[in-house]
């Protein structure tokens, strides 16, 4: 029981009405949706306020000064901000993984097997751009099978990707995992063996600034530890 | 084009309710106090309101018939002046002037040259190029008269159209209205608002006086402003007319000659009339014989007397030639030395620069 | 002639919005409705809109004035400035104000020491962010209706002895009504509607500073039907408020 | 207070230069031909514009001094009707009137109840809660007057009050301004445009003429209007004018008695002016008597005759009493009849109800 | 008095923006404005701003017109309906252009069975998209100042013979002048800033539908302090661009 549970945590948990900050990707949304009620019923009179957004734009916001207590990031590259800019307390610890797959529309009307397909000349296919996770992780793919794709749209994020796969706009879209499985029914997913050379790490760190370190703390092992394992890879990502 | 209209409207706690016709070729003027309902008139006929019950018709086409426009404003062939001069802010005097034949399909050059004619009529050629914020209140003034007569439209509109204009001006609009309004074989049909008795009498055949939004009195000019009957139309009007042909230094009537002072539009051998106020008038006794400098004299008997304000207007009867019907202003004590009652023969003395010719209109 | 054009901005308009309600799962309407994420952003949404127009109205409506009354050369230069907002794309007028009033910034580290008031990431920092990239619109509808208009009641008050404060309150501000409620109406819309900056400047944190555009960017991760749906509240809500509160006085003529 | 000012000012092709004084307490009347810079000269007294190069001063006060304005509009305690009523659209016509009581201090109610006053003094009480677009033009124009009015300023500008005005308005308010500009003790100074004589008559101590930006002519109102010495005043007055002291039923001179009829506020024993046109003047030969109605005969020696326009002026001299300088206008065959010439004793007659007596001003 | 509120308006406006100035990289500022990518997006969000903000007015002005001067009651309906565009978050905004004219969509299903068209991932799908979210801003005020201006001097033009196009032409759009400059300027700082719509319906290919905002975001994901730069870039373009299409004519007095 979750009650039980916050009067064991000692001198951190169980009395006043306290906040905990945690800056999260916006593709954790729905993972860490679960893990802040788990937590909160874990700890009486605790609140834990997720600030969803690109990774990005949470590392401006934490080298900026944000009430920030953890920060859980898409990739590295942002975390390495955070790092460099010396907002991190100890090391960040990758969480989860992510990896590409192909979203292609349900009963998968062109016939898409592999990665290779995705250069066909009659294909409207759509990617992440370069500057994104998704992006760069697509161009590793690229270099490592040498097939090119000359996309229609570079998308800003992954979710826009889906998009256009699921209203039919996109013959074919490379995603995450992650999202193909959040999208349920409205596309299926073609995966492809390459996928496994361009892994994404989700890392996690508890901030040099935080308020709450301690609980911050707890929320870090948290999502390190069975249970948070459990939800995330409800949602599709895999374990480091 | 004869114009005929039946309207009906109310507007808050004022009604209006007026009805006539003007046949082509003819100017009507609509006299009457502020508030009487003479701008709402005007905007009835121009088709920028529905009365709430009426026509309109113009030669065959029926304008309006209550509920409905039946010809927008656009259509009818009318040129308005309204009370505000109203110039478009944006365009020059020239452009402002030339929007109505352009708007009629006329094409730019000729849309032009008509607004310059127009402008140098209105003796505001020189102002051709400015910006409407650059006139004075007259300047404005002249230039929308220009504006709304060279659409040369079938129905024009006229809302006060010497207001603002200065003393030399004011005739010289007068006199150019006159020739356009009045120009041979015009079928058009004018409506003129105007406070000022001399500009219906210069250029109107017919009168109505509206008061309250109703019609109190309509008539030929002259009978209307000669013989008003109601209190209002007496203290604009009250003025002495005489009939007659126009010649050189006067009038010739049936009874004899009157000397007077000729308007600029008024040709020799034309029909005229001569106009000279009761104040103007004096009287002597029968046979007195004088040679004095007024030109006019002629033998009445005193028909009534009536007090009229400061003074006692006494009419006359049974008159030589043009001396029937005629008003005399007199102060009581003229009239107690005199010892003048009704009967009483008089000769009647008006001196020749008292007296204007006008050009006259009408059966 | 009139009416074609007329008619084809309104197809442009309205065929895209008829297309979304086609396409809505009305199905899942009521139960996002009562999902208390919703609500909160929905209230939080509504809250900050209003602040941050009636915010913009009373600075807005000064500056619009000013600048378009002025004679002097230096307040043209003024008015090209007041643009710059309009143009910022909104992630990086979050940053702006971020470098402004963040705890490094100049007028937040001088805020937090003096005061120990930190802006980022409260409610404040929401409507700051929107009057941000909301005002703009008010100042430059105004400013052309004012234009337009001309001064000439102004000074007709001005011989009569009013002062310029009483000019501005009695007949400026008046004679503007029109004109006023299609500059709020457009802050209005642009505040409800804004994101960029704020997710930037403000964050998104349930209850303080989701409000509802961010709510639909979060719904969207999840499942982008039920983000439709909920853009389709925000519509029925800004509609509804904007019908409710411009007032009939705006919408006659003076 | 004294208003002074010089002015001089350039607006493209025009350019104005004045100087001139109001005492307290004395209305100046500026007349002028369309387009000649009066209402430019009002707005430079407004602090509208700042002239090129000039000083206005208000008492004590420097008002302007170019380059700059020293006081802002608003503070200048002035009141000005412009040429368009221009009444604030949003704010009914009590509210209208009651906005410069209103912006000069005094509370809600008081500011009300003086717009009614005042509404009530031109005749528009029953217009009070109306919206000015719900005016006719002339209910308009008298609302304007009474909110430029209704601030008490200490220096009134008034453009063409009476414009618009029917022919009962026109006296009607007339007589207001007269009533509210010569008060006992009152220490404003007035400046009034028109076109009309008689305003300048009834209202204005002095008169300054303007022709294309200049001042042509300017002293008391009786003697430019009774001598002018331009075409355009001759044009615009030309009256004859007699001073004196009101009596009964006309007017007490040195020189003998003159009947008339005395405008309403005339009290008798009190300073004023028969006014009477030179075209009511008949002429007779001398010791020729006559009964007639006529009460003013007097005898007078002819002077000058001068062509103008359709008529002879012919201007006497050496008259008995009153008959000094007096004009009357005469035909050409008139002159001829009676072999008029310089040095020609005559009789001259005036009808009573055409001389008009007017409360006089200035010293 | 006025002064005061003008002064906090302006400087909400302006210090923000000083603090993003103050934290540029300006050594970085050349290499940004040669990359092929900056220069690309540059040209690409001018000609589409430029385009978009023609239909707009092109578009705009007549439904204005006819939203400001119609008295029947179905208009009045309309006029809450054009509003629409502004509220909408521009994501969704950009979902509801798919819906439509998507290759699934009603019109796009058509336009690419009967005449092969497809708009989506094309230079038309951003002009379509800034269009779409821009017109609401000129539309609203326009129809603000039109209000407020009264329709006296059409009504005399109508009794000079003017048909209801000439007066459109010849004294309705010249007396807006000043109120058009504004919409204009409004909706061109809306099209050129525009982001989410566009990404939505018309994604991001450089040199295709990668407008400057877009180049901006995607810095940003990269690095923030390049894009603060490239973001610099775009104002100083947008207000270049103002000052010198802004005539004369469109600032004076009418
Ligand atoms: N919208 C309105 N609501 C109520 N009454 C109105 C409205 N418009 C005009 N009136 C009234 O209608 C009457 C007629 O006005 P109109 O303008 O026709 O008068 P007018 O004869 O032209 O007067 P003027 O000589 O002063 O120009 C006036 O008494 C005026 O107060
Ligand atoms: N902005 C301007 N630019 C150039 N000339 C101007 C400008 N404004 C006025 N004027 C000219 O200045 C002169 C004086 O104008 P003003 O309005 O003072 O005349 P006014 O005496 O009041 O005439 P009115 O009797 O017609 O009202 C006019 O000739 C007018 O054309
Ligand atoms: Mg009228
Ligand atoms: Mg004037």
């Amino acid at each position: 029981g979750g009650s039980d549970g916050s009067s064991d945590e000692g001198s951190g948990g169980g009395d006043g009405n306290r906040t905990l900050n945690v800056f999260a990707a916006a593709s954790l949304t729905e993972a860490f949706g679960e893990l802040e009620k788990q937590f909160e019923a874990e700890h009486d009179g605790v609140d834990v306020r997720l600030n969803l957004a690109g990774s990005s734009q949470l590392a401006s916001q934490i080298n900026e000064g944000a009430p920030a207590d953890v920060f859980a990031s898409a990739n590295e590259k942002n975390m390495d901000k955070v790092v460099e800019a010396g907002g991190v307390e100890g090391q960040p610890e990758t969480f989860a993984t992510n990896k590409l797959t192909i979203a292609v529309p349900p009963g998968n009307p062109k016939g898409i097997t592999s990665f290779a397909d995705l250069a066909g000349d009659d294909l409207t296919v759509v990617v992440c751009a370069s500057q994104v996770p998704c992006g760069s992780a697509t161009e590793e793919v690229e270099q490592a099978t040498g097939v090119t794709l000359s996309p229609a749209s570079e998308e800003q994020d992954v979710k826009a990707v889906l998009t256009k796969v699921e209203l039919g706009e996109a013959d074919a879209g490379l995603v995450y995992v992650t999202d193909v499985t959040s999208a349920g029914d409205k596309v299926e997913s073609v995966e492809f063996p390459e996928a496994e050379q361009a892994i994404n790490d989700y890392p996690i760190a508890v901030l040099a600034e935080a308020g709450q370190s301690e609980l911050a703390q707890q929320f870090y092992d948290l999502v390190l530890g069975r249970s948070g394992q459990e939800e995330l890879s409800k949602v599709g990502f895999g374990t480091p | 084009m004869t114009l005929h209209a039946e309207l009906e409207l109310t507007r808050g706690s004022f009604s209006l309710s007026a009805e006539f016709d003007v046949p082509p070729g003819t100017v009507l003027a609509v006299l009457g106090p502020n508030g009487s309902g003479k701008s709402t008139l005007l905007g009835c006929l121009a088709g920028l309101f529905v009365p709430d019950d009426g026509v309109v018709t113009l030669g065959e086409r029926t304008l309006t018939r209550t509920p409905r426009l039946l010809v927008q404003p656009h259509d009818r062939g009318v040129g308005l002046l309204a009370q505000d001069a109203l110039l478009f802010p944006h365009l020059s005097v020239v452009d402002n002037v030339a929007f109505a034949p352009r708007s009629r399909g006329a094409s730019r050059v000729a849309s032009r040259e008509a607004a310059r004619h127009w402008l140098s009529e209105v003796d505001a050629a020189e102002l051709a190029d400015r910006k409407p914020a650059q006139l004075s209140g007259g300047q404005a003034q002249r230039v929308a008269i220009a504006r709304a007569l060279a659409g040369e439209p079938d129905l024009l509109l006229l809302d006060e159209p010497l207001a603002a204009l200065d003393v030399d001006a004011a005739p010289a609009i007068r006199g150019l209205l006159r020739r356009v309004l009045r120009a041979a074989g015009n079928q058009r049909a004018t409506v003129l608002v105007t406070h000022d008795p001399l500009d219906a009498l210069a250029l109107a055949d017919h009168v109505l006086v509206l008061s309250r939004g109703r019609v109190v009195e309509r008539g030929l000019t002259r009978d209307v402003l000669s013989a008003p009957r109601t209190p209002f139309t007496a203290r604009i009007a009250g003025l002495n007319l005489v009939v007659g042909v126009a010649e050189e230094q006067g009038l010739r009537t049936a009874g004899g000659f009157i000397s007077g002072i000729p308007a600029p539009d008024v040709a020799a051998g034309e029909p005229a009339v001569a106009v000279f106020s009761p104040g103007s008038v004096a009287v002597y006794p029968e046979g007195e014989h004088s040679a004095g400098s007024p030109r006019n004299t002629v033998a009445a008997v005193v028909g009534a007397l009536e007090p009229h304000g400061a003074v006692v207007r006494l009419r006359t009867v049974d008159g030589d030639g043009w001396a029937e019907g005629l008003a005399a202003d007199l102060t009581p004590a003229a009239v107690a030395e005199l010892a003048l009652e009704p009967g009483t023969p008089v000769r009647l003395a008006v001196k020749a620069a008292a007296v204007a010719i006008h050009p006259a209109f009408g059966p | 002639m009139l009416w074609i054009p007329a008619g084809l901005a309104l197809a442009l308009v309205v065929l895209p919005v008829v297309g979304l309600l086609a396409r809505t799962d009305y199905a899942r309407l009521p139960e996002l409705l009562t999902s208390s994420a919703s609500l909160n952003a929905l209230q939080l949404s509504l809250v900050t809109a209003v602040l941050s127009t009636v915010f913009c109205v009373l600075l807005g409506v000064p500056l619009a004035v000013v600048l378009a009354r002025s004679r002097s050369r230096g307040v043209r230069v003024l008015r090209a400035v007041v643009l710059l907002p309009l143009v910022l794309p909104p992630v990086v007028g979050g940053l702006a104000l971020l470098f402004l009033l963040g705890r490094n910034g100049f007028l937040g580290y001088l805020l937090d020491v003096t005061a120990g008031i930190r802006i980022p990431f409260t409610t404040a920092a929401v409507v700051i962010a929107q009057t941000f990239v909301a005002m703009p619109f008010l100042v430059v509808s105004l400013e052309g209706a004012l234009r337009g208009a001309g001064d000439r009641y102004e000074l007709v008050a001005s011989t009569l002895g009013a002062r310029p404060w009483t000019v501005f309150r009695r007949v400026t501000v008046p004679l503007l009504l029109p004109a006023l409620g299609s500059g709020a109406v457009l802050s209005f819309a642009r505040a409800l509607g804004e994101f960029g900056a704020t997710i930037t400047f403000a964050g998104s944190l349930e209850g303080v500073t989701r409000t509802l555009p961010l709510e639909v960017y979060n719904q969207a991760e999840a499942d982008v039907d039920s983000a439709v749906a909920l853009a389709l509240l925000l519509i029925v809500v800004a509609v509804l408020v904007i019908a409710v509160a411009r007032p009939r006085a705006v919408e006659g003529r003076p």
